[in-house]
């Protein structure tokens, strides 16, 4: 299906529809449901350099149209990624998007390094924006100057396309975003969580354990789409866009305010179909819309 | 096989303070292995509520390809499906999770069962199926107060049965623990408040025992990694098993609980 | 019903339910409904030194759960306010928050001088944090200095204590409260909208004529009440709390969070009714939870 | 006065391609003044949508109690709102702003009405209530396409009608506009899309005319300031209309449209 084909730094996409990171784990449980290979792509689960437990339960907590996620970034850790989880995934014909995550500068390093690596990973996910971790993290995601250098970095070492996924949570995404491009960033993805809080109506406590979570799900969406709208206008590489999408009509919205692609996240919990069910309307959507190929949709908001 | 599928609602009956029972037409009858599997519920088409609910299968039949979940209303999304009457459609998920494992009850032994609340739904198919195989059932089932009891005539039928309320205005006043310790069996299946899975599992730990988790869900099948609980034997401290896909139920003494 | 009472710098309410700035107008159009003196105050739209219109329509959109606004601090100027809304209000027994707003530091002086000279008004909400008007204000909102330079110059004109209204479109909350209490704010109003976007999937163009808008509602509760729970905690002035309000429930989440008054925006067009509504229901739920006063609530998520 | 009242829904039908006719049972109908108002109404009773949605009233009957709506199922909330059935209850809050003033036409004169798609439902009422006076009416409906009208025929009884479609598959092919130059009357009366009305007031200025304007609402009483139209005749340009509480019918001349 040409019409929905996407070319992005490192990636061939048959149509630019993806799971998000951490909303899909390593892609086994929707084996079940679907054939993975019908995905553009897809972003594993945050990898970081140790397996990580993660946080205490509760874990998740509904919100109005959203959630909150604090998981804490879970994971099996790198060695267990490339020896099992990346070669179970080669089955399928589909590129890999690694999120990479990690408490130093030289955690993502050696993670860029190794995962990049991997036949089937086509590009990294440098995740400088996970709200759900308590060292380092918040820097990377918040100071313009120590996210650049920290891109920089990883870019010296990747054998792959680096996109940096940006943070909601910050007064400047434009800065930002100029600075991981500066920073050699091939691309950027956005956005991950905003920092919330849900409170027990008998306990006075918060819901989660950590406390706070990160929020996902159609209440962001507008927050994302405007953010999308501002950064696409200024960087010249290109973006891969979250937050909220449910249905194709969210998906040209998000091209509209200048993605190029776009990922799926919370939605898989609620229609674990959600992604291949995206997949079979956009072309019809297209139609109606009067596009013959989804890249024309792209930054229309503003062109 | 975890289907996805729209399932019209057959009956749904208040039987007990706000304790409901919903029986739902569904092929994914076909896929449940195990008593003690359940079932992820779109409550409406909206976003609101957005997440799945997680509820236990409480009875099911093949032939009939009707499968039945008592749940308590009490948030947003209970209390929405409480207002939905036979014929209205539900968006469910399932069947989900592994169950209670019947083979590790042999013909002529005593399984004892001990339900807490909206715990006791699951053990209700247990016990079908023990007492089909030929295990003898003892049902302990507690629960906060008489306005609450529900299934007890249900279980009876079944085998033994004692009801516990923790205010005493009905049966045993006290807690499943006190009814247990006079009674005689082989092995222990259960499910209710951690508390009182807690409880059990230190005071029968030469046992052979199997208990039914409850854990805030994403996803519903182990991809989100919100509902996991740490393995007991673990130096390292990270590994960890999914209450939605590795449990519901586990061997205790397998997981911290 | 004192079991409702709350003492604020310059405020016994009789309960601590307020409609939010720009969400009632001037309280004309509400007093059709209920009587204004049964509220424990009213923020009143914003006012600035001159007439404006505000921005062209559509200036509304609807989100998941949520809506953005544009209307751009439309307002009959300083003197009509003075002269005409706040007498007519003056008929109710009502305390009066008024919400000040500007594009120069000098706007903010001179409304702030004379608003506070009415005699009903027993409070200024000075409003550094409209994400809809085009000139000046972001840096107000946003820069710790100049919010805190801002807040002193309107603290020496101004008669009635003065609460600072926060943005969340910040990185860091706590740093601009704790910026406003140094500039000696009485108090802290928050949240202001977080900045969002829709567009239009026909047209491919922004909904809003502003093109962007501030989004609230349901859908920022969850930012709302993780942002008083983290400035509660470092300042030493009271919260009045807001974003996302529907019910008494989430009136003691926001005290939870440590909010110690509340203010109610989008609801009101929902349900017009709804402040008198939850200012019954909170005694019923008080009682439900075990409290005697509502003030027994404040801060429970941490203290 | 405003009412905020819960209506029972006493028929909805598919009377167009897309187009409902829907009537409720309502104490408010003894609170509208003029042909012309509007209502707001919550559907659904979460968050999803949130807003209410503004719709005119296109007749009501104040000894049955009852007004009957017309509308497009187009968004969400239409959408949400053509699933209901009779029996069904909906918040709704009105009747809400001014509506056409009958008194500006005179017995023996002839008044013209203008409506355009869904702009056709509040002429209705005026149309009973013009021509009940005395007042002769001639009804000038545009639609889209053949599939999109509705009314035709009550129109008609009422006064000479005229139904164009912009793509000629029905009627007269061509604008409203195309229809009415042939036409004799003393005032114009007119609902419909912003450029539709443009023309009119552009074409007629010398008529005595009333407009219906429509604008994104948010509180629908006046509070919000989400629906705000400029006045014509203003030095500052800060002084303005809302479209909700001052609208939605306008004199000509009155606002920039
Ligand atoms: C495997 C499993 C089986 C279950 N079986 C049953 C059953 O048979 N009968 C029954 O009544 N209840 C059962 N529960 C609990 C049931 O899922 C919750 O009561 C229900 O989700 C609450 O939803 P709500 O809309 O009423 O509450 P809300 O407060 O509106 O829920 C908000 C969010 O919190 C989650 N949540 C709230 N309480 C719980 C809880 N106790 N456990 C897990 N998630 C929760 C909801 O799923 C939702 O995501 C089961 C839970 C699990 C994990
Ligand atoms: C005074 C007035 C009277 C109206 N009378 C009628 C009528 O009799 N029949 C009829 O079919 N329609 C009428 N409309 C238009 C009607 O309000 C919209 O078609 C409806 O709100 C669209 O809602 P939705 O859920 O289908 O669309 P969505 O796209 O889901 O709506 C999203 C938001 O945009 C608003 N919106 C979308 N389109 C419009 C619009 N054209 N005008 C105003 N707000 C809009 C909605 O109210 C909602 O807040 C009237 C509008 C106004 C202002
Ligand atoms: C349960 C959960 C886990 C997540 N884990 C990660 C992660 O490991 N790495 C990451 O970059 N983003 C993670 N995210 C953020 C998502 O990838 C995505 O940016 C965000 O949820 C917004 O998209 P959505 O609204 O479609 O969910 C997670 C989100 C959720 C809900
Ligand atoms: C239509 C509209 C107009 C608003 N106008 C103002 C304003 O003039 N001044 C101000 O400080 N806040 C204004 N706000 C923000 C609200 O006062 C409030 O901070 C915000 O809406 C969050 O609360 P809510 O979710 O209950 O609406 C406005 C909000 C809306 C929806
Ligand atoms: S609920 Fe998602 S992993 Fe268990
Ligand atoms: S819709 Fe709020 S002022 Fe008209």
């Amino acid at each position: 299906m040409s019409r929905l084909h996407v070319e992005l730094p490192g990636l061939s996409l048959k149509n630019p529809i993806m799971p998000a990171s951490g909303c899909f784990g390593f892609g086994r449980e929707y084996s079940q449901f679907f054939d993975l290979s019908n995905l553009g792509a897809i972003m594993i689960k945050a990898t970081t350099a140790e397996p990580r437990f993660g946080n205490p339960t509760p874990r998740v907590a509904e919100t109005s149209a959203g959630m909150l996620n604090a998981i804490g970034l879970q994971n099996p850790g790198l060695e267990k990624v490339v020896s099992e989880e990346l070669p179970w995934l080669s089955q399928y014909d589909v590129p890999i998007i690694a999120n990479v995550a990690g408490s130093l500068e030289e955690d993502y390093v050696k993670v860029a390094q190794e995962i990049s690596k991997a036949p089937n990973v086509h590009a990294l996910e440098l995740n400088i924006s996970c709200p759900n971790v308590k060292t380092g993290g918040i820097a990377f995601g918040t100071i313009p100057e120590v996210a650049k250098q920290l891109t920089r970095r990883v870019k010296e070492v990747s054998e792959v396309p680096v996109y940096v996924k940006l943070s909601p949570n910050v007064t400047n995404i434009v800065e930002m975003a100029k600075a991981v491009e500066d920073g050699g960033a091939d691309g950027i993805t956005m956005i991950n969580t905003l920092v919330g809080m849900r409170l027990n109506l008998k306990t006075g406590k918060p819901i989660l354990a950590n406390r706070t979570g990160g929020l996902s799900g159609p209440a962001v969406k507008p927050v994302a789409i405007r953010m999308v709208y501002e950064v696409s206008q200024v960087v010249n590489i290109p973006i891969i866009g979250m937050g909220g999408i449910e249905s194709a009509e969210d998906v040209i919205e998000f091209f509209y305010a200048g993605a190029s692609a776009v990922a799926v996240g919370t939605a898989n919990f609620v229609n674990p179909f959600v992604c291949p069910e995206i997949i079979e309307q956009l072309p019809v959507l297209l139609n109606q819309l009067g596009f013959e190929h989804i890249s024309e949709c792209t930054g229309r908001s503003w062109k | 096989m975890i289907r996805k599928e729209i399932c019209k609602i057959i009956s749904q009956k208040l039987i007990a303070e706000n304790i409901y029972e919903l029986t739902v037409k569904a092929e994914m009858v076909h896929d449940i292995t195990e008593p003690g599997q359940f079932v992820h519920i779109r409550v409406g088409n909206g976003l609101d509520p957005l997440l799945r609910r997680p509820i236990s299968i409480s009875s099911y039949d093949v032939t009939e390809e009707q499968f039945t979940m008592i749940y308590r209303k009490d948030g947003k999304g209970t209390s929405l499906l409480a207002s939905m009457a036979p014929g209205m459609e539900l968006d469910i998920l399932g069947p989900l999770g592994n169950g209670f494992p019947i083979n590790e009850a042999n013909i002529g032994e005593t399984a004892l069962l001990v339900g807490g609340g909206i715990g006791v739904p699951p053990l209700y198919e247990l016990a079908k199926q023990l007492t089909a195989k030929g295990v003898k059932v003892i049902n302990v089932l507690g629960f906060q107060a008489e306005s609450a009891v529900f299934y007890e005539q249900e279980f009876s039928e079944l085998g033994e049965t004692y009801v516990a309320t923790a205010d005493g205005s009905y049966g045993i006043k006290g807690f499943v623990t006190d009814v247990i310790k006079d009674l005689q069996f082989d092995c222990v299946y259960s499910c209710g408040p951690t508390p009182m899975l807690r409880a059990l599992e230190q005071q029968y730990s030469h046992k052979k025992m199997f208990l039914s988790l409850e854990e805030r869900m994403g996803c519903g099948v182990g991809a989100c990694f919100a509902c996991v609980c740490k393995k007991v034997d673990d130096p390292t401290g990270a590994s960890y098993k999914k209450v939605c896909s590795d449990g519901p139920v586990f061997r205790a003494g397998e997981v911290i609980i």
